[in-house]
């Protein structure tokens, strides 16, 4: 793994709270090749967003942030404020889940999506405006020459979307985090967007980190796919083989929760519960109060990531059994 | 599913857009626009659409929540929209809604207990003992301890929230409920629990469904029939399964084709479609599909297509048809 | 956009409307006859009613106050019972001068609070933004004229650098334009704090810093704007604070103003004076709000299409 | 840039849920704004109620020995100990005894203007059309008055006394009140619940007071807080301007006014009185901020 | 009589609040007011030099016509105007001023002929004739003009009352007989007439000039007269500066080049002022001495050296409406006198006042009894007495209320009533009132009672006892409301007679019998206080309200 872009090793994020402090991310691990697709799928309170907002740094004063997160080898934990600046915008970009309110309603588009330029590039202001017009074409929007000069609110959703993605690639960044980019949007819009993100990663080489809660993106944009549960990482792997063979319970819990668009209507089949509050984490494994075939051991020691098969690890103590045969 | 429930005919409901000095209105925008459909009894009617379709407008005008602008609804043959307001809080106990936001859709300041209490309290049905037994029954009925009944609702999960609406809904009885996306707030896990609580609820007290929902695949599930809508106008309406096997009109077959499947060895073609929703204080003139449809004709910009039935029990509304 | 301007424009006169008929009615229902106070208690009953029928005073209330509007607008404020002087020329000696503090004291509001309120923002939760915190509390509960006592007795007359009071140069502007500023520079220093913790935490500044935009920028370029809307609407909004604080401020300082004026002509009853001045008042205000209206579509651009 | 980066349920049912038993010294260290500013008004309170218990002399009446040889107020002393005012009477008394009419006139002010507003706001914004806008305009109108010199000149009308000062602060103070209320009236209103509540079959009326209402009390009750801070200030404006609480009557107001003259030989005068003022004033602006803190937890006005 | 009586002297009374430590001033003298020739410093008067002197409030009134308060008069009277006769310095005694000698009275006693001294002229140039005199009542019996002055000649003098309605164009009472003789005809006799003549109203003016700017109204913001001094600019509100007039015929006067007049209500700063050297000086007719800055400057030897007290003709008194329950139960009237504490009133006005028992105050002829002090007198504060007094008299409600005009330390001195009343029985309800206000209440005749003040016109007796008792002044000047037929009567006849012991004699009878009836509490004389700055030379008060700034000079600048 050391051709990795983006190497993540037990992160653990906490915030600040009345009774100390919350585990919102417990210890993940994970790695990024340069090119590659990586969905990140989990129920909302599983800490996919705040794994992805520790990467940037960008979380509040009260959250602490432990670990290691590498970025071409370089610790950007360690890093001061100034250094990691340089990184974002530039070497890794991000885009957000509401286009409606990431865009600042009081700034032009052209002005917003210059932004990063700004900050990493020098560049003349006619540069700069030629630049901006063409990540606008890049992105597809129609009347670039005119959208430059319009704010956010004169703009649809998907428009808007496509403003952030564009601003995203301005400096044709190395890693690209897409964190649920388009759960706001309709069907028919998040299919223009999703393609719109494949095409410009193929052209650019860029790594994407597809963070989402639909398992129907993670099966069509990514090549792996990284299942948390409760700040966890619960399974890993290859998106066949995870789809296809899922290991852990929670992940074929999950995906047999999901209504089929195909065949005969069956009796969905839940996972029974809620998801665990951060307050109020059960000490084993995670997923063991919701889980079907949990086991003494699962209420009381939590299982560590193991591999099942060649990349596709799964943290479980039904797995570790097997492994251990 | 020969007697209907609930009959829309032409139902409108159109928002005044005032401009100007005088407020003068300028034009509407019209979120429901000549919508016609039955609903029979016991069974589930689906309605999706993007956001901005008019659906949940479409939803609350068929209970009255909003005041239709045009158009007829027709529950167990009482016209609705001719009635007055103290006839209509009366009939009000037939037909429940349920909201989408489980957060919103409970008072905080009240106990559960109080809560679904309420609406008997409103109408006045049984004594005190009989509320707080039905109280306890129908939280049992839809998956929760009756000990709910003591604490309030920042004390429950999204999903047991969402079960409390529906305990609320079906406090008096109703043979007919609006579900307004009713798990689109919900995690994927809590979804199912929610679709099959209602499914048995549907079983056990012999309800009547319309089912509001973006989620094609749940829609999918739920429903037997399925209408889809696009600005405000139903584009196409059929059974279930062969809605989905066999779309005829241009944007359910976009429509469907854009929903990614979690599977990763399903490639399908997609149809992309031109553009965005155009804005409904301003639709297209004809077809409202037009301007992003891959097979529109010179016709489909001027003439609106009719509503027919294309093959038994399968409307739609496009020129390609007709 | 004009006809956002002219909707806000016959929106403000429908305001000065009930403005002048609630004055109206007020003074109508004054204890004392106009016509009496006039010409002195001793006029026999001739003369008084005679002034009446001058006055219009022995017509209907509609009519009168018709005759009123009438007047108003030809720039007719009446005569003022007690100083024998046209209102209009008493408002005109007085009016320049408690414009100056009023710009004054706006000026210490803004120069202050401005600065103060990002900063506060920017050490959120912070003991510097928990130390200014209280400082602002204990500026708005400040009242008015015992501040500015204060600050005559601790600084005009204890240090003896500054006029006790009146009107003059500059330094006759100093002390009151704290006393009335202060209060309002602490309501504008925590409304320009909340309302820039509030846009600090909306997405588009996280979008700013995730395109490596430093804390500095944010706050200047991405910030600053969203969080001034408000602000400049307070601004104007002020101004009706300001009225009232004027007229405590000019009596402790003895500033003469129209704040002064109006004390004192309700003290002499004088009800031309106290109505004009009160209408003057009201029409700062509304005129204010009309501007800040159309300055608030200016910046806003989410309001100008609309 | 605090809770917005969370996800919505990070901690489930996020805000009210979390805040349930608390132990005082940890609620003190949460909300110090709620229990200082809470501990200030209830002294005040209890010096209002205990006044005749508290104070050792009659505020109205002047002493034999409350003045020098020359008329002068004497300096505070063992016998009085915050001296005596310009009429030979004891400063500290007629301080313990200003603390009612403030609270009287900041809490039945704020009562008018709460009942006004609140049943304009409620009405304005849950019917909506043209009465709402008939209101609003009225609020308007009312916003755009200079406040205090109306409220003065109404006083000076209606003839200088405590009732008539709260009748004149609470019956144009309300304008605000009515602007918050509609405001939380139209968020509320939109709210699932009372469309709920609606398609249940209940009333208006039944909404508005059995869900509408239950819900814009928090705001009220913290905005309640902040206008009897105000309210006192304005008591005090007036009695200070000499239209407010008449003598012999004590008010700090007119005690500061009276004190006014000798600011310089007696500055004990205005001392007394406007120290207590300023702190009950802050006393009350404390308490609406920490209320605001507490039940409020959205940062705003 | 009839006319305007008066109205202004109430207002006088407000602002002129009185004061002083009395150590031993002003009790011993019975005429002639005091001669404290405070500022009369040694040296030679020099000419030139710039004063400063604040006012508290704008100067109502410059038209001598109309000026009949004590803020104008202070200007009109002797400053920018001056009239036939004047005071002689510091005394009560009169003397020729544009007058060549005291008037010719013929034996009648109704015809008074003046002759004018020659050769004066007004500060534009204008020369002063006789017509000059006549223009000026003319004006005054005019009722456009609005003169306050009109009860003073009407029907005083002949043919006044027929000018007045309108029914001829021809003062016949008052006549030009050539440019240097004025013949004025009475109706009846009036002992105190020169007097009369001696106010301010009685100025001559150019009639020219007045046209010239516009009339009457223009005039009273643009003054010219004869006097020492003349407006040089007026901005109301702020001030106004007086330089002298070059055709002031005694060419040696006024001293000063030029004083500046500041608008000031803020007593405290211009006492600041006073200290920083910059205000010349501070006095009742001009800016009062607040409390304390007396109290202070008092106990500082270099001030008070400069702190002069003087009492004038003026008295503060409670007056109790003998028409109006319970005020109307003679018995109640003196409970009320035995219940008030004067010292108290005096302590409260840091002792600038003088406790009197009497109606005339002190400088005024009549004031013999030397009532304050003595023990046989009528009434004492004996609070058992007045329970006594109210248990007799069988009233029960003894609600009131209490006038005051809201100004320090009358506001207080009530409330020091209002306890002592309170502590015999009443129940006092005091009533702050701005200061027209004031006037409308206590005229009305419907208020029970009021802390009232009163100053002279002129110093006569008659100007106390025959204005504010007779019942025809009831309720405007009269505000007691009091009548009493055989006071009537004696009044009546004290008017006309002849100046001496037995007219005083008779005022003496009348005021035992008002206070008797208890119509007034008498509280005490004001003490003017005053202080000037060590550079300020000849400065002094006249127990009239004239303010002789023309004797003014400065040895400093």
């Amino acid at each position: 793994m050391s051709d990795a872009l983006l190497e993540i090793s037990d992160l653990r994020t906490s915030f600040k709270s009345e009774s100390g402090y919350m585990n919102a991310v417990a210890g993940v691990s994970l790695s990024l090749r340069a090119g590659e697709t990586v969905g990140l799928v989990g129920e909302s309170g599983c800490g996919k967003s705040v794994t992805s907002l520790s990467i940037m740094q960008l979380l509040p004063k009260t959250a602490k942030v432990e670990g290691s997160i590498r970025f071409q080898g370089k610790d950007l934990l360690a890093m001061k404020e100034p250094d990691v600046r340089k990184f974002r915008g530039n070497e890794i970009s991000m885009i957000f889940q509401e286009p409606m309110t990431a865009l600042n309603p009081v700034l032009r588009i052209g002005d917003q999506i210059a932004e990063p330029l700004r900050m990493h590039k020098k560049l003349s202001k006619r540069e700069l405006h030629d630049r901006v017009i063409e990540l606008l074409k890049q992105v597809g929007i129609p009347r670039p020459e005119q959208i430059v000069k319009e704010y956010p609110h004169q703009l649809s959703g998907g428009m808007r979307q496509r403003v952030m993605i564009a601003m995203a690639m301005a400096c044709e960044p190395k890693l690209l985090i897409a964190d649920e980019p388009t759960t706001a949007l309709d069907v028919t819009v998040q299919a223009q967007i999703l393609d719109l993100l494949r095409e410009l990663q193929a052209r650019n080489n860029m790594a994407l980190l597809l963070i989402t809660h639909d398992l129907g993106v993670v099966a069509e944009m990514c090549e792996r796919v990284i299942v948390m549960y409760a700040g966890k990482v619960v399974e890993e792997g290859d998106v066949r083989s995870v789809f296809r063979n899922p290991q852990h319970p929670y992940t074929s819990g999950l995906l047999n929760s999901i209504p089929k668009l195909i065949g005969e209507r069956e009796r969905l089949q839940p996972i029974r519960g809620n998801v665990p509050s951060l307050a109020n984490m059960p000490p084993g494994c995670r997923f063991a109060p919701r889980c079907p075939h949990a086991k003494d051991i699962c209420h009381t020691n939590h299982p560590s990531l193991l591999d099942v098969e060649a990349g596709h690890k799964v943290s479980c103590w039904m797995a570790e059994e097997v492994a251990a045969r | 599913m020969s007697d209907a429930l609930l009959t829309v005919s032409n139902l409108k409901k159109y928002f005044p857009i005032r401009k100007g000095v005088l407020r003068r209105t300028v034009g509407h925008v019209k979120a429901v626009d000549d919508v016609s459909f039955t609903v029979q009894k016991g069974e589930t009617l689906g309605i999706v659409g993007e956001s901005g379709c008019g659906k949940s407008t479409m939803g609350r005008s068929i209970l009255r929540l909003i005041e239709p602008t045009g158009g007829e609804v027709k529950f167990e043959n009482t016209n609705l929209t001719k009635l007055s307001k103290g006839s209509l809080r009366t009939l009000r106990q037939k037909m429940q809604i349920v909201f989408q936001d489980p957060y919103a859709s409970l008072n905080p300041k009240f106990k559960i207990g109080t809560i679904l209490e309420r609406p008997m309290q409103i109408h006045g049905l049984y004594t005190p003992a009989e509320r707080r037994k039905r109280v306890a029954s129908l939280l049992e009925r839809c998956g929760l301890d009756p000990s709910a009944a003591e604490k309030y609702p920042n004390e429950f999960s999204g999903g047991q929230r969402q079960r409390i609406g529906i305990a609320r809904a079906l406090t008096l009885n109703p043979s007919l409920i609006v579900l307004d996306e009713p798990v689109s707030a919900l995690d994927v896990s809590v979804q199912s629990q929610i679709i099959n609580l209602l499914e048995d609820l549907q079983e056990a007290f012999s309800l009547t469904y319309l089912f509001i929902a973006h989620d094609l695949s749940v829609v999918r599930h739920i429903s037997d029939r399925i209408a889809v809508m696009y600005l405000g106008q139903t584009m196409e309406l059929a059974e279930s399964l062969e809605l989905f096997e066999a779309p005829l009109h241009p944007y359910t077959q976009a429509l469907l084709s854009a929903i990614p499947v979690p599977d990763p060895d399903v490639k399908r073609e997609r149809i992309l479609l031109r553009g965005d929703l155009p804005s409904p204080a301003n639709p297209p003139a004809g077809c409202p599909f037009h301007t992003r449809c891959k097979d529109a004709k010179d016709i489909c910009k001027t003439k609106k297509p009719v509503w027919k039935e294309v093959r038994p029990g399968h409307h739609v509304a496009c020129h390609l048809y007709s | 956009m004009a006809s956002y301007i002219l909707r806000r424009f016959i929106g403000a006169l429908v305001v000065l409307f009930g403005i002048s008929v609630i004055t109206f009615i007020i003074a109508y229902a004054a204890p004392g006859d106009p016509a009496r106070l006039i010409v002195g208690a001793k006029a026999p009953q001739t003369v008084v009613d005679a002034v009446r029928h001058n006055l219009g005073l022995d017509q209907p209330l509609p009519i009168q106050y018709i005759h009123y509007i009438g007047r108003l607008l030809h720039g007719d404020l009446g005569f003022s019972y007690h100083n024998n002087l046209p209102v209009a020329e008493l408002i005109g000696q007085r009016i320049g001068n408690t414009v100056q503090l009023a710009l004054a004291s706006w000026i210490v509001e803004v120069i202050l609070g401005l600065p103060l309120g990002i900063f506060g923002a920017l050490y959120h939760r912070r003991t510097a933004d928990y130390i200014l915190s209280f400082l602002t509390l204990v500026g708005m509960s400040m009242p008015v004229f015992w501040f500015g006592m204060w600050l005559i007795q601790n600084v005009a007359y204890g240090l003896g650098i500054l006029p006790l009071g009146g009107v003059g140069g500059i330094s006759h502007l100093i002390l009151p334009a704290i006393t009335l500023g202060v209060t309002n520079m602490a309501f504008y220093q925590r409304l320009v704090k909340s309302s820039m913790v509030d846009v600090m935490s909306q997405d588009y500044i996280r979008t700013a810093r995730a395109n490596g935009v430093p804390a500095h920028r944010v706050v200047t370029r991405h910030a600053l704007k969203n969080g001034l809307i408000p602000a400049v609407t307070y601004a104007g909004m002020d101004i009706a604070q300001l009225c009232g604080g004027v007229v405590l401020t000019e009596t402790v300082f003895n500033y003469q103003g129209v704040g002064q004026l109006a004390w004192q002509s309700i003290e002499n009853l004088d009800f031309p004076v106290i109505m004009a001045t009160v209408l003057i008042a009201a029409v700062f205000v509304v005129v204010m709000n009309f501007i800040v209206d159309i300055v608030y579509s200016l910046i806003d651009p989410r309001i100008s299409l609309s | 840039m605090n809770n917005a980066v969370l996800e919505p349920s990070l901690s489930p049912a996020a805000g009210t849920a979390v805040k349930r038993r608390m132990s005082f010294w940890r609620f003190a260290r949460r909300y110090p704004s709620v229990v200082v500013g809470g501990l200030i008004v209830l002294i005040m309170v209890l010096i209002a109620l205990f006044a005749p218990v508290l104070a050792h002399y009659d505020p109205t009446r002047p002493l034999s020995d409350g003045l020098s040889q020359m008329g002068a107020p004497l300096p505070p002393n063992h016998k009085y100990w915050l001296g005596t005012d310009t009429e030979g009477r004891d400063v500290f008394s007629r301080v313990l005894y200003g603390a009612r009419v403030s609270l009287e006139v900041g809490f039945f002010a704020g009562l008018i203007s709460l009942f006004i507003g609140a049943l304009l706001g409620i009405i304005s914004g849950y019917f909506g059309g043209w009465v709402d806008m008939v209101i609003m305009r009225l609020t308007d109108m009312v916003l755009a008055f200079p406040f205090l010199l109306f409220v003065v000149a109404l006083v000076a009308v209606m003839k200088p006394s405590v009732t008539n000062v709260f009748i004149a602060i609470g019956v144009f103070g309300w304008a605000q009140m009515a602007r918050i209320i509609r405001g939380q009236v139209l968020a509320v209103k939109e709210l699932e619940y009372v469309q709920a509540a609606r398609s249940l079959g209940a009333s208006a009326w039944n909404i508005i007071f059995k869900e509408v209402l239950p819900n814009v009390i928090t705001p009220v009750v913290i905005y309640l807080t902040l206008a009897i801070g105000q309210n006192i200030l304005l008591e005090a404006s007036l009695s200070f301007l000499g239209f407010g609480v008449q003598p012999p009557e004590p008010s700090w107001g007119n005690m500061i006014q009276e004190g006014m003259a000798y600011f310089q030989l007696a500055p004990w005068l205005i001392y007394a009185p406007g120290l207590m003022l300023l702190i009950t004033t802050i006393g009350f602006n404390l308490l609406g901020d920490g209320l605001r803190d507490w039940l409020d937890p959205k940062v705003g006005r | 009589m009839e006319g305007l009586w008066k109205k202004g002297l109430a207002a006088l009374s407000s602002t002129a609040v009185a004061v002083a430590l009395l150590a031993g001033c002003g009790g011993g003298s019975t005429n002639n007011a005091t001669s404290n020739s405070t500022g009369t410093n040694a040296g030679t008067p020099q000419k030139g030099g710039t004063i400063n002197i604040d006012i508290n409030d704008d100067v109502a009134h410059f038209d001598p016509a109309v000026a009949y308060d004590q803020g104008s008069w202070e200007f009109v009277w002797g400053n920018i105007y001056n009239q036939l006769l004047k005071y002689k310095p510091q005394t009560t005694d009169l003397e020729p001023d544009l007058a060549t000698s005291m008037p010719e009275i013929s034996s009648d006693g109704l015809t008074y002929t003046f002759h004018i001294k020659k050769g004066i002229k007004f500060s534009n140039g204008d020369p002063v004739t006789a017509q000059s005199f006549v223009d000026e009542f003319k004006r005054i019996l005019t009722p456009s003009v609005q003169s306050p002055a009109v009860g003073f000649i009407d029907p005083a003098i002949q043919g006044a009352d027929d000018f007045y309605k309108g029914k001829t164009k021809e003062l016949t009472g008052v006549v030009a007989k050539d440019d240097y003789t004025l013949v004025i005809k009475l109706t009846k006799p009036q002992t105190f007439f020169t007097k009369v003549l001696a106010m301010p109203f009685f100025s001559p003016v150019d009639e020219k000039y007045i046209q010239s700017i516009g009339g009457d109204k223009a005039f009273d913001h643009k003054p010219m007269g004869t006097g020492p001094f003349m407006m040089q600019s007026y901005t109301p509100g702020k001030g106004f500066v007086l330089v002298r007039n070059p055709n002031y015929y005694d060419s040696s006067k006024p001293y000063l080049d030029e004083i500046d007049v500041h608008v000031n209500s803020n007593q405290e700063s211009t006492a600041l002022s006073f200290e920083q050297g910059n205000t010349a000086l501070m006095d009742d007719y001009t800016q009062q001495i607040p409390a304390q800055y007396y109290l202070k400057w008092s106990a500082q030897s270099q001030y008070s050296s400069l702190l002069k007290k003087q009492p004038y003709m003026g008295i503060e008194y409670v007056g109790l409406n003998t028409q109006v329950a319970p005020f109307n139960n003679k018995l109640v009237r003196q409970a009320v006198e035995y219940a008030i504490n004067k010292d108290n009133a005096v302590k409260l006005a840091n002792g600038r006042g003088q406790v009197t028992n009497e109606i005339l105050p002190p400088g005024i002829q009549g004031y013999v009894q030397q009532l304050g002090g003595q023990d046989d007198v009528n009434y004492k504060y004996d609070p058992n007495k007045a329970k006594q007094l109210l248990k007799e008299s069988g009233v029960t409600n003894l609600n009131v209320t209490m006038i005051v005009r809201n100004r320090a330390p009358l506001t207080q001195i009530a409330q020091s009533i209002q306890a002592d009343l309170n502590a015999v029985g009443f129940h006092v309800t005091l009533k702050q009132v701005g200061e027209s206000d004031y006037l409308s209440q206590a005229e009305s005749g419907k208020a029970q009672f009021g802390l009232y003040g009163w100053f002279a016109d002129f110093p006569d007796p008659y100007d106390f006892l025959d204005v504010l008792f007779n019942s025809n002044q009831a309720p405007i000047n009269n505000w007691a409301n009091y009548k009493n037929p055989t006071v009537d009567k004696e009044l009546q006849q004290a008017a006309t007679m002849p100046d001496g012991p037995e007219r005083y004699k008779l005022y003496d009878k009348i005021q035992d019998q008002i206070l008797d009836d208890a119509a007034w509490v008498p509280l005490y004389n004001p003490v003017n206080t005053t202080i000037h700055q060590s550079w300020v030379n000849n400065y002094y008060t006249s127990p009239v309200m004239e303010d002789p700034l023309a004797d003014l000079w400065v040895s400093k600048h």
